[in-house]
């Protein structure tokens, strides 16, 4: 594998960031390049970084995951640089929050607590095509 | 016959608020278990899983995160024990918040962080009981709010003005620099306030004012409703 | 005049009812909340400070410990939220803990650094699942007190002695050395045993006992239920 991706990762818990850095950067095709603990830290963080694969956490403070991802898109496209591929993890909000995500543009959804590989399985399949990982997807792994 | 239908309008009118409070009660039970047990399990299992996979690696992360899971863990066990304590003693037992609560309630903002200064205007009237719940969580929610999503550090006023047959309360604080429309649609707070006014007779709206956020409710005086009882 | 009067009493009559059931109900999920999440946390707690101390020695441990505190943390999760879907929207039927499960139950405990000794006499009856699921919350309150506040490293006995008309139950376990009468007063966890078996038609102890920590209870076998109606 010799392009990696580069994945940035938002939430507001300091320590489960910590814990999905580690899993991020134990392995060899993903790069961890940048963490925000909010919206709006995630916009500029995403604008400096330019990540292939976000992950984003929805229920934030100053500005939540959903309005974060709309900007952070936006954004992108006015710049006309590369679309990064937002996955919004969630610890219960499957249903509405997760819709609404999916409408701004998001490229799928994760539980918090998927199974490590399911979640870098995640981040290899969006960042590689344009399909959408859904709930159900979540749920019979 | 119209003393009846009188009785049992009234008793609609208990039962439906009783069980929105019982309702409401139970999605902030849900929310605080939520957040303390869903955030506290969350972490562990990244930190596990984190762990275990950086352990080839980075050997010392291990110990770190061993000691963030136990630390974790044994802080939700003691939030959920208070949450739990919470959930058994019926709020029927506990006396209820009324308006000369209000001043600890602010006392806990300022301690918070959040300066909350205090106005009243007019010729206070009394409330019913059930017209200060109404008040006291109207305004905790705002201040709630204007602590999580206003400026910070911020300030926030509460102003009363005692009108002849209500009361109009106004809980005003400062945005966010350059957050001059924040979205208002995400929480339960909103609804929640706007179904209490309502329930007590009243008026709710909450809106971006001028830089500032502006709660404005009315909740009816308690000799207005004496009044509506008599002509009733 | 008596019209209003009786209007009047029934409907104290069903507001005392529906506090009663709201009680309850919010009862029946702190117990269940209580069970679910402080069994876990506290398998968790031992698991991570387990392995640190074992880490030097036996570096492998550290593997298998990280993954049963992630597995164990992903179940709690997954039952905290179906508790919390219950106390979001009225109660949908889920899938409860039964006898057979208590052998998992055992396997956890172990892991954790509990041996778990389980012994049964007498001819098994069958039990109403509601019964089973007493049966096993609380044994698992049971050992998870005799993990947190028994002797390190233990052991714990689950005996089974079957009756004609009930399982009687016991879980003994070694106190701390010196800590001779233990308070037990604190927590949940007996509260919500007790209640448990006592709505399941039976009967609960829990207290030092000769160096050992027993908890004793009958939960009457569906024959003896079932007697009971054709006769009531
Ligand atoms: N004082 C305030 N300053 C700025 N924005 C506010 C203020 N009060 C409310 N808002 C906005 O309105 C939204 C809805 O408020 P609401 O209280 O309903 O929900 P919440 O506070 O996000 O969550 P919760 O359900 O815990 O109350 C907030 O998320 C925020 O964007
Ligand atoms: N197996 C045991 N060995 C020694 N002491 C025990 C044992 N079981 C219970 N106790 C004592 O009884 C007390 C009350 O137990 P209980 O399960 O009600 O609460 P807890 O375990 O402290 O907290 P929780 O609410 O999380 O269960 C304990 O704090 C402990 O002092
Ligand atoms: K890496
Ligand atoms: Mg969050
Ligand atoms: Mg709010
Ligand atoms: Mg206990």
């Amino acid at each position: 594998m010799t392009v990696r991706i580069r994945v940035a990762l938002v939430d507001d818990q300091a320590l489960f960031r910590a814990g999905i850095r580690m899993l991020i950067s134990s392995q060899a095709d993903l790069d961890f390049v940048g963490e925000a603990g909010d919206g709006a830290e995630a916009v500029a963080m995403a604008a400096e970084t330019e990540p292939d694969v976000i992950l984003m956490d929805i229920r934030m403070p100053v500005m939540d995951g959903i309005e974060a991802t709309q900007r952070i898109l936006g954004a992108a496209q006015q710049r006309a640089g590369a679309l990064p591929r937002v996955i919004v993890l969630t610890t219960f909000d499957l249903d509405e929050a997760a819709a609404r995500a999916i409408r701004v543009g998001a490229s799928g959804f994760v539980l918090k607590d998927a199974d490590p590989e399911f979640l870098l399985a995640a981040i290899r399949t969006v960042n590689a095509g344009t399909s959408v990982i859904a709930a159900s997807a979540t749920r019979e792994l | 016959e119209a003393g009846q239908a009188r009785i049992l309008a009234e008793r609609q009118r208990i039962d439906a608020q009783r069980s929105i409070v019982v309702e409401q009660e139970r999605n902030r039970i849900a929310r605080d278990m939520h957040d303390v047990v869903a955030h506290s399990l969350a972490v562990v299992i990244a930190q596990a899983d984190g762990a275990r996979y950086a352990r080839a690696e980075n050997p010392e992360a291990v110990d770190a995160a061993l000691t963030t899971i136990s630390t974790i863990a044994r802080e939700a066990l003691g939030d959920v024990r208070i949450l739990l304590g919470q959930l058994r003693h019926s709020q029927d037992e506990v006396p209820q918040p009324v308006l000369a609560d209000l001043d600890r309630l602010f006392e806990q903002f300022r301690a918070s962080g959040l300066p909350v200064d205090f106005e009243e205007a007019g010729t206070p009237q009394p409330l019913a009981t059930g017209a200060q719940l109404a008040v006291y969580r109207i305004v905790q929610e705002a201040l709630t709010n204007a602590l999580r999503h206003g400026d910070s550090p911020g300030r926030a006023t509460v102003a009363f003005r005692w009108e002849a047959d209500e009361l109009a309360l106004e809980v005003t604080s400062a945005l966010e620099e350059g957050n001059v429309k924040p979205a208002t649609s995400a929480g339960h707070g909103l609804a929640g306030m706007t179904e209490r006014a309502v329930l007590a007779g009243g008026t709710l709206t909450a809106e971006p004012h001028d830089g500032s956020f502006m709660v404005s409710a009315t909740i009816p005086a308690a000799q207005h409703e004496a009044q509506q009882e008599t002509q009733g």
